[in-house]
């Protein structure tokens, strides 16, 4: 497995202009999507990377750190895809496929024993925090072995010890963990910081306003990182979101905010980054909305028949992350597409394995029901 | 009568009421055009479009506070809350407001609200997508319980509680839409507060509530044909208005009563039932009143540990097995 | 009892220049609060008085009318106190002296069978909008002749006949309602608003995020009216709320906002008036942020020992809603200061008639109890 | 022993805690500077400071989601929700969240939160601020519930709270804050899952909890000096966990139980205590169990209408006598 990308590790990527937020894979003819509104822009406020990003030298290392851990997770989706349909899977899960960049960009700022909270959509931000695939697969098919023991699944995996308080079920349920963390964090005197995924959907979630309103006046260190995929299961997100932009909303509750496209890994790491300074300097929180897409359908089983053909292809062809990044990698010469692919067959065989471990590993014995409830 | 599905009954349901009263609508996640993640609003956006069919933003607490708002105001809407456990986002709006806003008043207005959502375990899916929650709304003073076991039930229920002028929570087993069973074709509704004997049966009483009747009845099966054990099982249907008569009949005639539930048995529906028939039929009674419950922990998401955490038919066999084998002295 | 103002009566007030504020009665010089931002700014959708300020000759009638329930309200207000002193009322009330002007000029800007839902400081709401004293006073000394025969008391008084859905004892409990009120108005196909009030305290609950983002999306003909009187209970506003402005929550939710002087009943008419007539015409909610004070403490029996002796007769002597208009009045010709006590001594009479009313009114019998739970 | 109040004791007992451990902080409504609506943090601020003792804004369900979030990261959180009513705003945060956020990360964390908030009626403060819902959390597997009856249980029972590593709701009888009682002068807790024998008899069991037990006291006296009725009242101090072997030795004694509540009576705790006595001490009853509770309405202003609403002395005295005089066959 890639080793765990964090801020501490990573040197400074190109500074981008910030303005300029199509990822540079992207012809500037395609770029516009059948629906959506996806131009970046940017609050007056917004936070601007600063330590991370000081020379203008592409890192390497990191960049194949990243390119390698959104293969991975793309992988991984793709094994959950096929378990699913093997009929080896319990329930059923919520793919990432498409979204790779957010995760693996936004976890690439963060150090260890930052936190995040994740989503029913979290495999990727597990991984990109660092968790081990085998223990998730093997969480993902209810067994032992899993991060949970079998307890939580798919929708519930954590790993506390990597900082990652775990997904959940409930759409909007992690915005009081993680600004709860953040505000553990200052308590304690640590520069721990504190990251929520969540979901265009679950920006209509009222608890949105209490937690970013008390990040506001308490300033603590907690990054709001909206994953705007523009669906909410079967929903538009501009059917049912009043204002333009979600990030709107985080500025009338006196955070910073930022929009984002959330298909270019470095621009998400760039801007995650210098949030993630800001809140550790004790300048308080961040709202960032990224702009994505998901290539699959809500959940495993989900046909997607509301939305078309033509948008999911838009998608695919102009802002498939891993893509954009793999040819920005052989542009600047850094990755060659021998490269690239010896990648995709390493990570894929690690998957493999992850999934081979997850078969073979016992599944937990019905006593255990009874334990974990109270400590 | 025709065989149609627990979900067929639910859509039929509120087609109907829909087509007989402009003032009811329906609101909730994905009811409209894609039909429902249970799909159990398929054919109503088609048939009554995007005013009364409403896709509603991820905002629980909001929907049902708006429901509570145009319901006081000459609507009948139905809410759906797609999981049970979702029904957590909103209890100020259930308890605070829809419960109370008629008797805070006074007595000025109605409430006419229908709120459907799921409960029970089986699907692994984990601990915030699987709870049966109906036992908090059941305590709560100014709301009706409705928990219908079947198809029939499903759509005689719904049909009542969307005529009801009063807030009623109606938990469908999302373990049972695909079940068939036989509807009448003719219009009908269901009183709420009337029992029913599933089975009639002379030996011990089992009460059960929603998929736990089919449990039971599949139990009962087992039992008579095992042991010889003949059991009567009844369905109050509603937990509020409860049919207290009907039960105390059953458990006066057997002796014996069985009490399951598919939520955990802490503090949940099973101690009411129990006190209430053990106290009206105390005389009568050769053993005390037994329960079953889930197991008091989170639902978990693993199969070995879901099954063993919730009822089966088995575990409710040898429950009536221990039950009738303690004879009093 | 005055007249029930209601928009169809009310002819055109002056229209003054929206964005000076500061009621005419006020010096320029002491209009500085010790704390608080006051001023009043406009955002650029807020809607502008259009049908009720056509002419800008002062209606006489309708400002009389006015003065005489804001009167109205602070003399039933004294003696709510007066009675709580003397032992007569049970529980707690909560006192609106000195915000009169919200409720009275946004009411007037209503018809009788708009709706509104009104809060725990829900007197003078009631009072705006049509309810009578006696059966007021009953209610709150716990007597069957009262609005909910007893069994709501002071904080949950209704009188649907008259579209007041009630206030409610939950902070931010009204905003369901409020806005479900106007769904239905909008299913039903009447022309009908209604209008929420709450505290600036009650915008840090959630569901004001996702009732406002619904009037959004649905265009509800919904007014929120934000009576920001700077204080939660002991907790000072500025201090528990992000944003300097509330109404900034509005517009990234894809509301129209405004914030206004909460002193200046004709301001807040205005702004109100404008606010019904777009949402009656069929064009959507509007957020109004009323810039006000309460002159006691948070219930009666409180102390307010939280806020200073300045800032409190800073108010008083500059942000007296009835002296303001009383001035203004005078000003203008429209009165003078004879008639004016004239009213004082008027509604003075029919107060204590009506705590006479409620005195000797019964109580409920027990078995009224169990009445009312079900319908 | 100190005579002190019930409201000083929850003071002492967070002081204490606080000095204790640095984990500990108090997060809530105007518990700041302004020591809260029920002063029941009066000092703390000008002791602990902003920084410890932390005046959250109307965001109920905000700050307790904070305080799991705090909670599973290393501190203490003690979260004052001031009125119970206001905790049906954060049950999403409590059942989802708090509750099961260690088992379904399979053991990974810990929960040391503390919930202080009130229960009871009696102060005409009508339906929306006198709610008593424990019964709500006590059927939740994961949470913990205690309900401290007298100034030594606040103390000792909170302190309990504050240490423990599960989430613990704490409700505190409004109606109690100022009555007084011995509380020792040394430090102390009191183990949860303990009853206690609030006073010993022979003829009869009453079980209550919260302010219910000095009412049931009250009414051992009168049905000992008017009826020579011997009263055994018994306090099981937490609902979760139970300690059923004190409640269940003291009925076998007696062989006659009374359990009351003062929260509604329907599918209230009660129905599962009485459940819970009746099957274990079945055959030493020589009479149903009885239950009083509040009525099933909400919680009316007016005096006249709320005293109708709510358990009295006389109401428990009646029934004893109710209860004793019917011998059973
Ligand atoms: C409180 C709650 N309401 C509804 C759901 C059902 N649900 C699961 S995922 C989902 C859509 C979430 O949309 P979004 O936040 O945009 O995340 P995405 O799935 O697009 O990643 C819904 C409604 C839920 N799990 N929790
Ligand atoms: C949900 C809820 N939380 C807390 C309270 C207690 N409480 C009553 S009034 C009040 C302050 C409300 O402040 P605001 O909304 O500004 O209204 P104001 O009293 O200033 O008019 C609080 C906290 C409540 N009644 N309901
Ligand atoms: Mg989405
Ligand atoms: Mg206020």
């Amino acid at each position: 497995m890639a080793k765990k990308v964090t801020a501490r590790r990573a040197k400074p990527v190109a500074k981008k202009k910030v303005t300029a937020a199509l990822p540079e894979g992207a012809s500037k003819r395609k770029t516009k999507p059948p629906r959506a509104k996806t131009a970046a822009r940017r609050s007056g406020k917004a936070p601007r990377a600063k330590t991370a990003a000081k020379s203008n030298g592409l890192d390497a290392d990191m960049l194949w750190s990243m390119y390698r851990k959104m293969v991975q997770i793309r992988k991984f989706e793709e094994h959950v895809w096929d378990v699913y349909i093997r009929g080896l899977m319990p329930g059923l899960a919520h793919l990432y496929i498409g979204e790779e960049a957010v995760a693996v960009g936004a976890c690439a700022a963060l150090r260890e024993d930052d936190y995040i909270t994740s989503t029913h959509r979290g495999h990727g931000h597990c991984l990109a925090k660092g968790a081990r695939l085998d223990r998730m697969m093997a969480e993902i098919m209810g067994k032992e072995a899993g991060y949970c023991r079998g307890k939580g699944g798919s929708m519930h995996i954590a790993d506390m010890s990597l900082g990652n308080l775990g997904a959940n079920g409930i759409v909007g349920g992690g915005f009081g963990v993680a600004t709860g963390a953040a505000l553990s964090a200052k308590m304690r005197g640590t520069d721990q910081v504190s990251l929520c995924f969540f979901g265009d959907g679950a920006a209509n979630q009222g608890i949105l306003l209490e937690t970013g309103n008390m990040a506001a006046i308490w300033n603590l260190p907690v990054i709001y990182v909206c994953e705007n995929n523009q669906y909410g299961e079967h929903t538009p997100s501009d059917k049912v979101t009043g204002s333009e932009r979600i990030v709107d909303r985080a500025e009338a509750m006196g955070l910073a905010g930022v929009r984002v496209e959330g298909a270019d890994v470095m621009e998400v790491y760039e801007v995650v980054a210098a949030a993630v300074s800001r809140a550790r300097r004790g300048d308080g929180a961040t709202f960032v909305e990224m702009m994505t897409y998901r290539f699959r359908g809500h959940h495993v089983g989900d046909a997607a028949t509301y939305r078309t053909a033509k948008e999911l292809k838009w998608w695919m062809e102009n802002r498939d992350p891993i893509n954009l990044l793999g040819e920005r990698m052989i542009k600047h010469g850094i990755a060659d597409r021998s490269r690239l692919e010896r990648v995709d067959e390493q990570v894929e065989e690690e998957v493999v394995e992850a999934v081979e471990f997850a078969r073979n590993a016992p599944l937990p014995p019905a006593e255990q029901a009874r334990e974990d409830v109270y400590a | 009568m025709a065989e149609i599905t627990y979900r067929e009954a639910v859509i039929q349901a509120m087609s109907e009421e829909m087509r007989r009263d402009d003032a009811v609508f329906l609101i909730g996640e994905d009811v409209g055009p894609s039909g429902g993640i249970f799909k159990c609003s398929e054919g109503l956006f088609d048939e009554f479009g995007a005013a009364r069919v409403i896709d509603a933003p991820i905002s629980e607490a909001g929907y049902i506070g708006l429901s509570v708002g145009a319901a006081v105001t000459g609507m009948r809407p139905i809410a759906e809350l797609m999981f049970g456990d979702f029904s957590l986002l909103t209890m100020d709006q259930i308890v605070n407001q829809a419960a109370k806003i008629r008797y805070m008043t006074g007595g000025q207005c109605r409430v006419p609200l229908t709120i459907r959502t799921t409960m029970g375990a089986g699907r692994s899916s984990a601990a915030q997508h699987s709870q049966s929650l109906h036992a908090l709304f059941a305590h709560i003073p100014g709301l009706k319980v409705a928990l219908p076991s079947c198809p029939r039930d499903a759509k005689g229920l719904l049909k009542t509680a969307i005529r009801d002028d009063n807030p009623v929570l109606v938990f469908e087993g999302k373990m049972m839409y695909n079940d068939k069973g036989p509807v009448p074709e003719e219009e009908y509704t269901i009183p709420f507060g009337v029992a029913e004997v599933k089975r009639a049966g002379d030996d011990c009483t089992i009460i059960a509530v929603s998929s736990m009747v089919g449990l039971a009845l599949e139990a009962a099966q087992t039992l008579s044909r095992e042991d010889e054990i003949s059991v009567e099982v009844v369905d109050p249907r509603t937990l509020v208005p409860l049919d207290e008569e009907t039960l105390v009949e059953s458990v006066r005639k057997t002796g014996y009563a069985l009490i399951v539930d598919e939520a955990s048995l802490r503090y949940g529906v099973t101690g009411e039932l129990a006190a209430l028939v053990t106290e009206a039929a105390f005389d009568y009674l050769d053993a005390p009143v037994k329960r079953i419950g889930a197991a008091n922990v989170p639902i978990p998401f693993s199969p070995t540990l879901e099954g063993a955490a919730i009822p089966h038919s088995e575990t409710i066999v040898d429950a009536v097995r221990a039950l009738r084998g303690k004879i009093r002295r």
